[in-house]
């Protein structure tokens, strides 16, 4: 047993000092005010204090930590994008969370699984290709692999996928891991609190200030706040927000279901991922069978589960796992995805002075968490972007200049 | 499930039909600048809220237009669309 | 211009290996008959294939107008179903669009369609090879159930839906056919045969099974 | 072998769920045991005096029955095939080979005990703070834990079995087949409704099944109730049935034995009861402690004596009829405690004075003492207790007994209320949560509705199903008030007692004490929802259904709130856990096939899925590389034949047919003339090419367009809007389905048509890019001369039912030409060395006309079409890339489409078709890549697998540059 768990059985209280305070009320003022206390949102005010000597700062949240995508996603991290902009970015969120569980003194869980794209057509195929060659010309380990070394790293997958659209073969990128997500923004939030953050819960952003085009204040449910930097970190919910600064985006929201089956012995050990049978499943390690599948079709801003998306789901894992009928499925639930046209990003600098945006999170949030802290926080403290999420400026769009990942989404959405 | 009121079909499940995504109104493409018309094709109101749609019920092959509130999911009309 | 060749029914791979008895119906081999237990099979839930029965869509803003002309007067009502004389039926799919099904013997389609040889101003021909489909007998409206999310109970007398049955897009209504009440499916032909197989299946474990059109159709012999 | 173990049951009585006419005989852990017909597995385990049915999930203490309702985890078995298989409820079948799950060892002997032992060191996500450091050890903790959690073994040898799947409807769904939902079905019945009545368990009754002293006419009323619903014909009970999922609109999900049902109701009631809830003290979990409803299912339906002696911790009236229950079923009740100081004045507690039992009012259990290493009880230290759980002393007296049974309150069974966006508030005087605003639609009666008495209920329900059908019909909701109920089951408010060598379990399912979730509090996680997060609380296999109200009560003491204020975590489907199986059902997969299928079959076609579509690949018995190569050769030298019958066929007619082609497609069709067609290539709105076809034209108002296999039926939805939107006289009719088409190509096919029809097919009668409609082989036909593989080729549109005919006759007619059938693979191959475009293949989703090299066919000068305004902008700029065509003389290290096209470290682009040409004897092949490196002669290098090849840029087409061969 770790010598770490002794403290606990050789005292008789239990003296763990708490993982953030909760401030009685806000200040009347704050250098900078972030919306969302999501993984995203106390990785910014955790690298802002942490790296940046700013500490002045508020994290507000509507509800409780982590209660968006933060809690809600299938917690899958992985680097295997198609474009370079993309491939960069992520790759250095790999870089993060591999040494995160010490850099926060967390255990994150930070599981390395491998992680397998299967392709069903030979057009998939071509894909899987180009994803692999632009990850390994920028030093991320991804390969595409035949049926032969899926089976040996999955042996129970059918690849015959029951007669419908056989595999053959994936994209492989062994860096692909899964981790316990509440605990990032739990992670994330003790080390800002330690700093100096305060993070305030239950409290709702109900207006932003903004004077000439410079933001100047924030108010809230439990009043106003000064200040001349907002970061809206929001992801779901963040069309909203953009109203209050009457800032257009591509911005639109939709719901992605996931769900979970009761515990198991470990039997998976990778992540298998298949965009034409919408499906993704990975093993926890509690033995929980975790299971997305596409966003749903049409916009809505809520969180209600559809028997739809868990019917079609089960059908699709039983075309990989034909054995999997008797194991019972405990629980469903969904999240908000804010989608956007090319699925990448935006990310930085807006047209209103010191309002800074990091949304379009869509299905990739989770992966993104320390790489939106480090660069959000360098944006914010600098006040111009940083150079990896350049490209994912809100203006691209205007100049026409997408940086195209629908490829590469997890799931053919 | 969710029902949707098809104006031709009557009310179906919400399978049967394709989200055709806000509507909006394409500018005259010769009178707007640039930025505009870059608005037009990627800007989106991305608040919940009453919203006016396409839906396509595809077994039958019929265009309608749907007022819907994307925040409570509430449909409060669907018609044909004229012009 | 004149069709002189057979045609061929999406189904006739399937029905070929039910060893069927082929009887010629408007150009096209058609199962009459399966086999001796097909009235057994009538009690529970059969399946049969009517891709033979000939079909004309017309479609253009001068559809009623040219109909009446040739004595043919479209329901008003979306999908109402109407029988002509002839035993053909008649359904408005669209402001603008019918459907015209023939019957064994009836004459009205290749009467339009000669009449149609002419040009007609804003009536425009659509070809309507789909794939046709009964399910007859007690058991049809359970089998349907497990397929489609409306009803036969929703369904009204003389009148189609259009709806998803096994996740495909069809047409359905309910049609008395030799006195035997029967639900009708017509839908894409490319999907023929995966419904065809999908529908045995489901009915296999009812009882039922395929039968030719002789028992629903007894006078085409 | 030896006989199986049994131990007779109780005297038979009325109510029983067991036929004692059929034995039937099942082993568990390896030893065998006899049961009755009726019983459940843990109703005949228990019966048979075994007190250790399983082992928990974190410290893997032994555990027995607790609710006999499956509220629980604790009997979760295996048999090889089947895993978790949950005991409380599944019937004993003859010959059933039982183990529990989560053993390591034996479920006797479980090593894995020992951490029960370690708990100390093991607290509250202590999973957490360790096993991070050094970060190189983790992968060895994670295996570790991995193998310690988890609880059934999957099977991957079993086999799938497709599950029945149906939709259904009704005017009013009842939830639950006790006195309310019997008396609501009634109601709604009575008043013309059509109603579905589910109840979960074998028959109608609920909880009056067992009620015995707690409601001694309860057989009485179960029946005549029964009797009365089996009279209404619009009434249809369904049992063994349960409701798993609500969701929008009163769409459910029901279970039952032929399968699921997929519910649409216009009304609900649910009745669906209430959940006991356990008292929390130390050694709450251990064999022999079980709730009140669990040992009344144990003596009433399965007559199973459930204990020897006894101790009775209740805080309601209702426990006491749980006393009289036992001593009915031959228990020694050793005493009945009370939590509450001034026990009530009921009849039933005066029977149990009666009866001679000794109460110990204003008492708690402060812990039981576990007996045989914690595989039972052996008695209990009962100590004076305030009303908020804490001990006035803890001294108290020893009892010795062999059970606890507690009665100590109730949750409502509200899961569906949750999923349907209704809402519960807690109420202080009965110390629980009630329904307060509920769905449209929805109605809640009995005991989930916080109404306990018969009497009451049975009101309630008729009221509810009243409302229910009324609200069915659209008629005003008659008022509903609340029925008089003489309660003898509120809940105790804090039935839980704290002890400072912990083991006082809150949810059994993932073994979470009281301290768990007092520091997690204490920690900052201080919401319900947090709580859950951090400690596991209702997270497991019963999803809190016994932990959740306890969880909330500690907490909202710990934080110093109102339970009302801490409130409950989310409903969500499953209200029971639910088998992917029967979520999947049957598993339709629609797959298209073309109407010429079979005969490629017969020619030995390898097939290939292209989207729904199954399409001839290349045809056999040939392997596939030399078949290819066969099959380019028979259309470069003689003829082919290829079915393209997954092409989207369209007709555009009406007056502006043309003007909309002319905004649809980036081409010229206005001055198409009649019987001529021509390539055409769409954009979406910002300019990116999405499709292209040929278009035909049949007359002034008529053309005829197709499109890609993949992008018909969205080519179709979007031409139909378009023409709605702009207020065109055009009518758009898909003829996808209902036409097949064949490509027949080659030198020779001229020769071939030239036999099948009287239509003038010379060289000047039926140009290139020429349209005709002509009977071939007796079939009306349309016919386009194109040149997609680079041979004179003719494409041949017919009916669906025509198409097997046409092709049979070509086949027939090309036979002295030796024509042959050719597949996909064959015809990309010759599209490439013509170098024609795939869409979705040589371009991707960001890519315009002007990097594809499509620019020829985009007419910037028309006055609109969809994607112009866009490609005005971009068009001033320099491309980024392009799309060129590339040679390799040197070919013995072969790339494959996406690899890619580099300049040192610059990603220039990437290969988009590469195949070895037969008819060039070399590779060929397109690639994106720099501007400045499309002209002939540059030399690039391609990425493959780690090293750089070259190859050299050259001129498309590769064949034929000056079309001579598809043009003669």
């Amino acid at each position: 047993m770790p010598h770490r768990l002794l403290r606990f059985g050789l005292s008789k209280e239990y003296n763990e000092p708490r993982m953030f305070r909760s401030p009685e009320q806000l200040k009347k003022s704050y250098d900078v005010v972030i919306i969302g206390a999501g993984g995203h949102g106390l990785a910014t005010a955790y690298y802002l204090a942490r790296d940046h000597g700013i500490t002045d700062v508020a994290v507000l949240e509507r509800a409780y930590i982590g209660s968006g995508g933060t809690g809600r996603n299938t917690a899958i991290v992985r680097a295997n994008y198609l474009t370079p902009e993309g491939v960069a970015f992520y790759d250095e969120s790999i870089r993060l969370f591999q040494d995160l569980s010490a850099d926060l003194d967390l255990n994150l869980f930070y599981s390395q699984r491998g992680h397998f794209t299967l392709a069903h057509s030979d057009a998939s195929l071509r894909t899987m290709r180009w994803r692999a060659e632009v990850n390994k010309h920028l030093g991320v380990d991804s390969e595409l692999v035949d049926t032969a070394f899926i089976k040996e790293k999955c042996p129970h997958i059918d690849l015959s996928c029951g007669g419908h659209a056989p595999v053959m073969g994936a994209l492989f990128h062994p860096p692909g891991a899964i981790a316990r997500h509440d605990a990032v923004a739990w992670g994330y939030g003790r080390g800002a609190d330690q700093r100096g953050v305060e993070i305030h819960q239950q409290t709702e952003v109900t207006g932003i200030v903004v004077k000439g085009d410079k933001v100047t204040g924030v108010q809230t449910n439990r009043g106003t706040i000064e200040t001349s930097k907002v970061v809206c970190a929001v992801a779901g919910y963040t069309p909203p927000i953009l109203e209050m600064v009457g800032i257009k985006t591509p911005l639109v929201i939709q719901p992605l279901q996931a769900c979970v089956s009761e515990p198991l012995k470990p039997w998976l050990d990778t992540i298998i991922v298949s965009a034409s049978l919408h499906l993704y499943v990975s093993q926890s390690s509690r033995g929980e069978l975790v299971m997305g599948a596409s966003l749903d079709p049409y916009t809505i801003h809520s969180t209600r589960s559809t028997l739809d998306f868990v019917e079609g789901l089960s059908g699709h894992l039983l075309d990989l796992f034909p054995f999997l009928g008797d194991v019972k499925i405990l629980r469903q639930w969904a999240g908000l995805s804010d989608m956007t046209p090319d699925f990448s990003p935006i990310m930085g600098l807006t047209p209103v002075e010191g309002f800074y945006l990091d949304a379009g999170w869509g299905t990739w949030g989770f992966k993104a968490t320390p790489v939106c802290g480090k660069t959000m926080s360098y944006t914010v403290s600098e006040n111009k972007p940083h150079p990896l999420i350049e490209p994912f400026r809100l203006s691209r769009f205007k100049e026409f200049e997408l940086v195209g990942e629908k490829g590469a989404a997890s799931v053919g959405h | 499930m969710k029902i949707m009121t098809c104006p031709v079909n009557g009310p179906r499940p919400l399978q049967e039909f394709v989200y055709g995504g806000d509507v909006t109104e394409m500018p005259c493409p010769d009178q707007v600048t640039d930025e505009q018309w870059a608005a037009y094709v990627f800007e989106r109101d991305g608040a919940p809220g009453p919203h006016k749609e396409w839906w396509y019920h595809a077994p039958s092959g019929v265009w309608f237009i749907a007022e819907r509130d994307t925040g409570t999911d509430e449909i409060s009309n669907t018609y044909l669309y004229n012009g | 211009m004149s069709t002189t060749a057979f045609r061929t029914s999406p189904l006739h791979s399937e029905l070929e290996q039910l060893s069927p008895t082929w009887t010629m119906v408007a150009g096209m081999q058609a199962a009459s008959c399966l086999g001796d237990n097909e009235m057994h099979l009538l009690e529970t839930v059969a399946l049969c294939d009517l891709s033979f029965l000939p079909r004309l869509g017309l479609n253009g803003p001068g559809v009623t107008g040219w109909l009446q002309t040739q004595d043919i007067e479209v329901p008003a009502a979306m999908y109402e179903l109407a029988t002509l004389s002839d035993g053909s039926s008649v359904v408005r799919i669209g402001t603008n669009e019918v459907i015209i099904e023939g019957v064994p013997g009836a004459g009205t389609i290749d009467k339009l369609t000669a009449a149609l040889a002419t040009d007609v101003k804003d009536v425009f021909n659509v070809t309507r090879n789909e794939a046709s489909l009964a399910l007859a007998g007690p058991a049809a409206a359970d089998v349907l159930a497990q397929t489609c999310s409306v009803l036969v109970r929703d369904l009204l007398e003389q009148a189609l839906v259009y709806t998803r049955v096994a996740g495909v897009s069809a047409a359905v209504f309910q049609q008395e056919l030799n006195g035997c009440n029967c639900v009708r499916l017509v839908f894409d032909p490319s999907y023929g045969i995966y419904m065809w197989r999908e529908l045995l299946k489901i009915i296999a474990e009812y009882g039922g099974g395929a039968v030719g059109f002789a028992c629903l159709f007894p006078e085409s012999q | 072998m030896a006989d199986p173990i049994f131990i007779e049951r109780l005297p038979a009585a009325g109510h029983e769920w067991i036929d004692r006419d059929q034995r039937l005989c099942f082993s568990f852990e390896g030893r065998r045991y006899g049961a009755y017909a009726g019983d459940t597995i843990s109703s005949a385990l228990w019966g048979n005096g075994v007190r250790l049915l399983g082992r928990s999930f974190k410290y893997h203490r032994p555990r027995g029955v607790y609710s006999m309702c499956a509220h629980d985890a604790n009997v979760m078995l295996e048999n090889g095939e089947t895993l978790n298989i949950r005991g409380d409820t599944t019937l004993v079948e003859d010959g059933m080979d039982l183990t529990a799950v989560n053993t390591v060892g034996s479920l006797r002997y479980d090593l894995a005990g020992l951490t029960d032992r370690m708990s100390g060191f093991l607290p509250v996500g202590f999973y957490y703070k360790a096993f991070h450091t050094p970060n190189w050890m983790f992968p060895n903790w994670e295996r570790m834990i991995r193998d310690i959690a988890g609880l059934g073994k999957v099977n991957p040898a079993a086999e799938w079995k497709p599950s029945p799947k149906g939709y259904d409807a009704c005017d009013v769904l009842i939830v639950g087949g006790g006195p309310s939902g019997m008396a609501a079905a009634l109601a709604a019945g009575r008043a013309g409704s059509r109603v579905v009545l589910v109840e979960d368990t074998r028959c109608l009754g609920g909880s009056l099944c067992y009620a015995g002293a707690t409601a001694p006419e309860s057989v009485a009323t179960i029946n005549s109730m029964r009797d009365e619903i089996a009279k209404l014909e619009n009434v249809e009970v369904r049992l063994n049935t349960s409701v798993r999922g609500c969701y929008s609109e009163n769409w459910l999900a029901m279970i039952g034995p032929g399968g699921m049902t997929k519910m649409r109701a216009t009304a609900v009631v649910v009745a669906t009861g209430a959940y006991e809830q356990p008292a929390v003290f130390r050694h709450n979990d251990l064999p022999g402690v079980m709730l009140g409803t669990a040992a009344q299912r144990l003596a009433h339906l399965y007559r199973v004596k459930p204990m020897q002696r006894a101790l009775v911790l209740l805080g309601n009236d209702y426990g006491y009829g749980v006393a009289l229950d036992l001593k009915a079923a031959g228990v020694e009740v050793a005493a009945v405690v009370d939590l509450r100081e001034t026990i009530g004045k009921g009849e039933l507690v005066h029977d149990v004075k009666t009866a001679g039992i000794e109460i110990l009012a204003g008492q708690c259990v402060y812990e039981a003492h576990p007996a045989g290493g914690l595989r039972g009880i052996k008695g209990a230290r009962v100590c004076p207790v305030n009303s908020d759980g804490t001990c006035i002393s803890t001294t108290g007296i020893n009892v010795n007994c062999d059970g606890i049974v507690m009665a100590t309150g109730w949750a409502p069974a509200g899961d569906l209320i949750g999923q349907a966006g209704g809402r519960l508030n807690y109420v202080q005087d009965a110390a629980q949560f009630r329904p307060d605003e509920l769905p449209p639609g929805m109605f809640a009666a009995g005991r989930v509705n916080g109404v306990f008495g018969v009497d009451a209920r049975v009101e309630d329900g008729g009221q509810a199903g009243g409302q229910a059908a009324a609200f069915a019909v659209g008629k005003e909701l008659p008022a509903r008030r609340r029925p008089t109920d003489e309660i003898i089951a509120p809940s105790h408010p804090y039935p839980i007692v704290k002890h400072p060598k912990g083991k006082a379990f809150v949810d059994l399912d993932e073994d979470v004490q009281i301290k768990d979730i007092v520091n997690a509090a204490k920690e900052g996680y201080d919401s319900a929802e947090l709580v859950k997060r951090y400690t596991t609380v209702g997270m497991g296999p019963s999803q809190g259904k016994i932990s959740n109200l306890n969880s909330s009560r500690i907490l909202a003491k710990a934080t110093g709130q109102t339970i009302g204020a801490v409130g409950y975590t989310t409903f969500r489907p499953f209200t029971q856990p639910t088998t992917i199986g029967e979520l999947a059902g049957r598993r339709f997969h629609p797959d298209r096939r073309t109407p010429i299928h079979s005969r490629h079959q017969a020619a030995g076609a390898v097939f290939m899925h292209a989207g729904a579509w199954l399409r001839p690949e290349y045809y056999g018995p040939r392997v596939r590389h030399q078949a290819i190569v066969h099959e380019v050769q028979a259309v470069r030298h003689s003829a082919g034949i290829i079915d393209v019958g997954t092409l989207g066929k369209i007709d555009v007619c009406g007056a502006d047919a043309a003007e909309f082609l002319e905004r649809m497609y980036t081409g010229r069709f206005s001055d198409l003339t009649l019987g001529r067609c021509r390539y055409a290539l769409m954009c979406d709105e910002s300019g990116v090419v999405i499709d292209d076809g040929m278009s035909a034209r049949l007359g002034d108002d008529r053309f005829y367009v197709t499109t890609t296999s993949s992008g018909s039926a969205a080519i179709v939805r979007e031409m139909k809007r378009w023409a709605m939107i702009w207020g065109l006289e055009v009518t758009i009719i898909d003829h996808t389905g209902q036409f097949g088409a064949l490509n027949l190509a080659g030198p020779e096919s001229r020769n071939i048509l030239g036999r099948l029809t009287d239509l003038d097919i010379s060289a000047g009668g039926f140009e290139y890019l020429g349209f005709r409609e002509a009977v071939v082989a007796g079939v009306n036909c349309r016919l386009m001369r194109v040149g997609f593989v680079g041979e004179l080729g003719y494409e041949l549109h017919v009916p669906a039912q025509h198409a097997a005919a046409l092709w049979d006759a070509v086949i027939e007619a090309g036979q002295p030409e030796g024509i042959i059938p050719f597949g996909v693979e064959a015809q990309r191959l010759l599209r490439m060395e013509k170098g024609h475009q795939i869409i979705g293949q040589d371009t991707d989703g960001l890519t315009t006309p002007l990097e594809a090299g499509l620019a020829w066919a985009v007419k910037m000068t028309k006055p609109f079409f969809i994607g112009q305004r866009s490609l005005k902008i971009v068009e001033p700029r320099p491309n980024v890339r392009a799309l060129a065509g590339f040679v390799m003389h040197d070919s013995t290290v072969m790339p494959s489409e996406c690899h890619l096209v580099v300049d040192g470290d610059e990603i220039c682009g990437r290969v988009t078709s590469i195949a070895r040409s037969p008819t060039l004897g070399h590779v060929i092949g397109m690639a994106y890549m720099r501007p400045d490196q499309t002209t002939p002669g540059t030399v690039i290098d391609i990425r493959v697998e780690g090293r750089l090849v070259q190859a050299e840029v050259a001129k498309l087409p590769f064949f034929d540059p000056s079309n001579e061969r598809q043009k003669s």
